[in-house]
């Protein structure tokens, strides 16, 4: 019996659910964090939370349809997308709304894309970030390809892909572990568990300690970090970027986190998910903690931060308004992206459509 | 003793089914995504963890393939597995194992093994559901030779096939058209009465032409019917229910006596299953018929997300439309 | 400068069209199993690693659902994957990548992506291979929509189609008939001329009944037309080619002409291509029509292993009897 | 940073490639490895790799279809046919005749499933082992079920499944060792690294060093073991199936060995593969090493080991026989088992069928 192969999974916080760092400021600012930085981080998890509270508001009357909330999960996706490079390509799931906003999209781009209406993924700022992607993991096939591509034209870009602790089950996002070690492609996984998927808890999904130790069968390293610990997020995910752009290959990150709220405006959490759980979990919310840290460390006033507040519902207030403003798209709009170019037979249905809504009217 | 019944909406119905087959059958399964403590995302499994204990209601983890893989594997022993698919959107990575060995095991063994699983999965547009959750792709199950497909068009014939589908021997896609989940409630009989896995059910008898769906779109099919009664048409209304194999008898008889057929479904135009149907009558019923045989279905687009679903979905005026255009031809 | 003229076969055809679109267009890649040192199973890819090197012809991982979806992000970043499934029995977990993205991409981003690539996938039966290498599930692609699915017949038009695939924007589904991979060689000339897309080939004129088919059938639906003219009835020949979108137009002005037709096709017989051409010409073409439709198919059966393989596959003969039929109807 | 999982992968071989046991024969007899246990390990897979040649020789002139070879890989197979009991499950996927050997189907049956006949799955010992499965690494799912319902019905019963090293990149096959632990299923998952799947060799399959480590994304144990060695094999696999059985959950074998053949009859390795990589693996042949222990340690005789040859031989012969001489099925045989009972659409595809081959003669 001889060993051949060991591996570890390390764990890492930096800013702790009381609002503590693990290291000093000025630590932090050696490697790149400055005050600015912070409030920035700050700022953009405010626009998310607030932007998510309206879009559920929203749903509620009926405004757009069924919305995923990032409740909870604010510091891991506004992490990524403050991390990334604009030329970089984000490859996201469904609840990533904090991490588009970071890129560039527009709020009311995300609130057509909820509202029904595909214009919304027409992103203004047209960079090559990949649409919102429903079916599980699948996403993840993508990232390869697109990572393959940088490679191909010698690109310093990196691909990062999300998805959930429900998502490490399918088989598309093994798949895509295997082939980004293959080619050693600059892929950073992020997996997003907020220890749910709908109703199915983490223990039930996988038999594994770790989410990260998927990426040993990827034949890469992964680790994991407290996914409500801006700070620590931005800090691994610094390093798995750099590392991805400079050749060094794959990496996955755990993101431990939590959903605050049901899985989407349709479930109802409270049919499978204890009272406790939900309030201990409360307690780790990304916000307060860097709200706290902020505070004490002088870094921010209260009065401040009450202003960013304001000027995030300023924000929300406004881009609702444009998105409720947008006119509907033309019937049209269905047959005219299906090809470059309008097939005959296509062509024929439309007009079928056309003659038949007129004729009711 | 008398049995229960009760005015049940469909998704109820397909409960009370589920229900029933596992409290008589104790080698009924059901597994998949979310259908133990949360019942279900639209709550066709219900209660039936409590009941039935986390071994048999099963909470698989988020893959597909493995379901669909799963439930053969429990079928070659023995068991009768329900696999639910969450969403029809989900399906494809389930397929492969579908068309490879669920519908090939019997055949591959010559008898020696089989696979009697039913794969559930709710289907069709019309919720204002995000992407992928509208999906109404039957046609590509009905050219897997070797199992069966049923799409249940009432809370009772759902109640009544589903146990059908629960007893068959062979592999059975089971597919719910979730947009009348709710729309509607009947009196419901539970008995452990199984309908019939091969025939059409005549909904509505009509001299004139033959209207044939399945599904959700019956709804809209039996209001053309009326509205064309008064209008003084009288429309055969044929569902069809088991999309495969299909019951081409009552589907040629009708045509015979009418002469004139339209097809209505959801589904996108090219390669659905009104092409089948219609291929059917062309090859075995030409001789009756009077007029062309419309297809009012889907385009072929991609359901369109919500804002402009309605422009996909067929409606009352185009069948209406189709109608007319054959008994005027 | 003159173009290259050989005779080739199918398989050699394919490999001049990728050879030919590789050299003039550097976005192309190559990927699949076995595709890089071996050449691809079938020798499709012969030679194409050495000349272009191991970065743009990929020996993947074994891993279709992968190959589908990396061939989707190639894609979206400008480049033109021509991805190939070894066979088409193993493409089923390639399917759900591309119903559900790669026909997807253009409409859900309203144009600002988009995805030019190609599947590759040899076809059909009648070379007495093992379970699962006799696939023809064409009407499964054919249903879905945002996408084309081409299947050539001959090596010219192999080489025509293949360029047309490579160069078309939208997402393309390149089924080859393996029965015919090496059948018989023609010129062809390698002069980098596509051939469209969007419409049939007559191969054979004809006036008494229109024969439609595609792919490796067309050999014996043609040397069945050439029986039948021996016989005083003069078939028309129609190669479908492209399957998806349709062209109805030559289809229909055919059977306004002959007022008869049969359809060939390999595939089980329910839901198959054969069922939408007939669904067609039954709703647009019925007054043209003197005789039922008759489809020549494949059973609804799997198709067996090898012994007994020549009982699946449509044969001259069926065809000859079911034009006659059509014929004295 | 702090770590939260270690994992390590281990190697073991009993019998190396020049005979040599690494423990006494009398520990192995403690182990309960009797001499008559060798023998019989040797017996079957001489037969195995008898069949074998044979089997090729009847592709070559027409007799069978394509064959895929197990030469080379008999002492993982053997072994595993071996290790199992009879009321265990056998999942294969379709290099596994030495397997289905020793596990009690007919070679006969097996000359008729190559032969293009679907008689030859429906084996006649009729024990519930899956019949031969093409589509690389489905099967593995199947375990899973298979494995469920042991554990449902109580049964101290065992799903042994194999795959390649090709099959490893499946998505099945992760969905797979995922869902086995979770519910912690009496499934042992054999893949027999053969170094080759098809062209594609082993180092481009997977940046894993070792494919072992896959299970460790399935949240359970995976070790290394020489595949040519039966010895080695043997005691492993006791060891995971009596793990399995006792209630102790899955576990992977990675068993290293060598394709030392084309891939199937329709392949030509020369291709690809280095004539020198193929000549060192020769070196390390599985049977070649078990009979120098046999003789060095006198458990067999030189003539013995001829005799058993020599009913190899004779079984094989015997089985050809038996195989050319059954009757073609009919050509009902094609719908018969479509359906338990024939629907009447399909009955009328068969009356047409029939009609017009009668009309043919
Ligand atoms: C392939 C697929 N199967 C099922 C679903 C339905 N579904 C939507 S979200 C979800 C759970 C996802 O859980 P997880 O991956 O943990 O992500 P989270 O929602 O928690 O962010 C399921 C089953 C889907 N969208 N895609
Ligand atoms: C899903 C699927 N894809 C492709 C193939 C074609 N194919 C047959 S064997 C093979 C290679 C398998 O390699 P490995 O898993 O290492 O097993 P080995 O043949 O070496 O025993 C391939 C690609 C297949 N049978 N199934
Ligand atoms: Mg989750
Ligand atoms: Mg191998």
């Amino acid at each position: 019996m001889k060993e051949v192969a060991q591996f570890t999974i390390n764990y890492s916080q930096t800013l702790n659910s009381t609002g503590q760092l693990n290291i000093t400021l000025d630590a932090l600012k050696s490697q790149g964090v400055s005050f600015e930085d912070l409030r920035e981080f700050y700022y953009h998890m405010l626009l998310a939370r607030t932007f998510d509270t309206k879009a559920i508001a929203l749903q509620r009357t009926g405004r757009i349809g069924t919305y995923a909330s990032c409740l909870g999960q604010e510091a891991i996706s506004t992490a990524i997308g403050q991390t990334m490079q604009p030329s970089d390509v984000f490859i996201p799931g469904y609840r990533d709304a904090a991490t588009f906003l970071c890129r560039g999209a527009k709020m009311h781009e995300l609130l057509l894309y909820w509202g029904g209406d595909e214009r919304g993924m027409n992103f203004e700022h047209n960079n090559q970030d990949m649409p919102y992607n429903v079916p599980i993991a699948s996403q993840c096939c993508h990232s390869v390809g697109i990572a393959y591509a940088f490679k191909l034209r010698k690109q310093a870009r990196v691909a990062v892909v999300v998805c959930g602790d429900g998502g490490t089950s399918e088989g598309d996002f093994y798949e895509s572990l295997n082939a980004a070690g293959v080619w050693q492609l600059p892929i950073v996984f992020v997996v997003i568990n907020n220890q749910w998927a709908i109703s199915v808890p983490r223990s039930k999904q996988s038999a594994c300690e770790t989410l990260a130790q998927k990426a040993i069968a990827g034949g890469f390293s992964g680790e994991q970090v407290d996914g409500n610990d801006i700070v620590g997020c931005h800090l691994q995910l610094s390093k798995a970027i750099a590392n991805a752009r400079t050749g060094n290959g794959p990496q996955l990150i755990e993101a431990i986190s939590y959903r605050l709220t049901d899985h989407t405006t349709a479930d109802d959490a409270s049919r499978y998910r204890d009272d406790q759980e939900l309030a201990d979990a409360w307690l780790k919310d990304p916000l307060k903690r860097l709200h706290t840290l902020l505070i004490n460390e002088k870094i921010s006033s209260e009065l401040e931060l009450q202003d960013m507040q304001t000027q995030c519902n300023a924000q929300v207030e406004q881009s609702v308004a444009q998105y409720l403003a947008t006119p509907a798209q033309p019937v049209s709009a269905i047959f005219e992206y299906m090809y470059q170019e309008m097939p005959s037979a296509l062509q024929q249905q439309l007009d079928e459509l056309e003659q038949s809504l007129n004729s009711e009217v | 003793m008398s049995s229960p019944v009760a005015e049940l909406t469909m998704i109820e119905a397909v409960n009370t089914a589920l229900q029933h087959e596992m409290s008589v059958d104790e080698n009924i399964l059901v597994l998949g995504e979310d259908v133990g403590a949360n019942g279900g995302v639209f709550r066709a499994t219900d209660n039936l963890q409590q009941r039935f204990g986390e071994l048999r209601v099963i909470d698989t983890p988020l893959a597909e393939s493995l379901i669909s893989g799963m439930a053969i594997g429990l079928a070659v022993q023995g068991f009768k597995p329900v696999a639910e698919i969450q969403f029809m959107g989900f399906i494809y990575t389930a397929f492969d194992q579908f068309i490879c060995h669920a519908s090939r095991m019997r055949n591959r063994t010559r008898g020696r093994l089989s696979c009697p699983m039913v794969l559930r999965a709710p289907f069709g547009g019309g919720i204002h559901a995000p992407e992928h959750h509208s999906e109404s792709t039957e046609a590509i199950f009905a050219h897997v030779p070797g199992i069966r497909v049923v799409i249940p068009s009432s809370p009772a014939r759902a109640y009544g096939l589903l146990l059908a589908a629960m007893r068959n021997p062979d592999p059975v896609v089971f597919l719910e058209p979730k947009r009348i989940y709710r729309a509607q409630s009947e009196l419901v009989i539970d008995d452990g009465q199984a309908l019939p896995l091969d025939v059409c059910f005549t909904l509505r008898q009509g001299s004139d032409l033959t209207l044939i769906s399945w599904g959700a779109m019956l709804q809209e099919t039996l209001q053309a019917a009326q509205s064309l009664a008064q209008q003084g048409i009288d429309a055969e209304v044929i569902d069809l229910a088991t999309i495969k194999p299909i019951d081409k008898l009552t589907i040629l008889e009708s045509v015979e006596k009418t002469g004139r057929c339209v097809i209505v479904c959801e589904a996108a135009k090219t390669g659905a299953v009104a092409a089948e149907i219609s291929a059917i009558i062309a090859e075995e019923g030409l001789t009756s018929l009077l007029a062309p045989i419309i297809r009012v279905s889907g385009h072929d687009t991609v359901m369109p997300l919500f804002k402009l679903e309605q422009y996909y979905m067929p409606s009352v005026a185009q069948i209406i439309t189709a109608a007319k255009k054959v008994m005027e031809f």
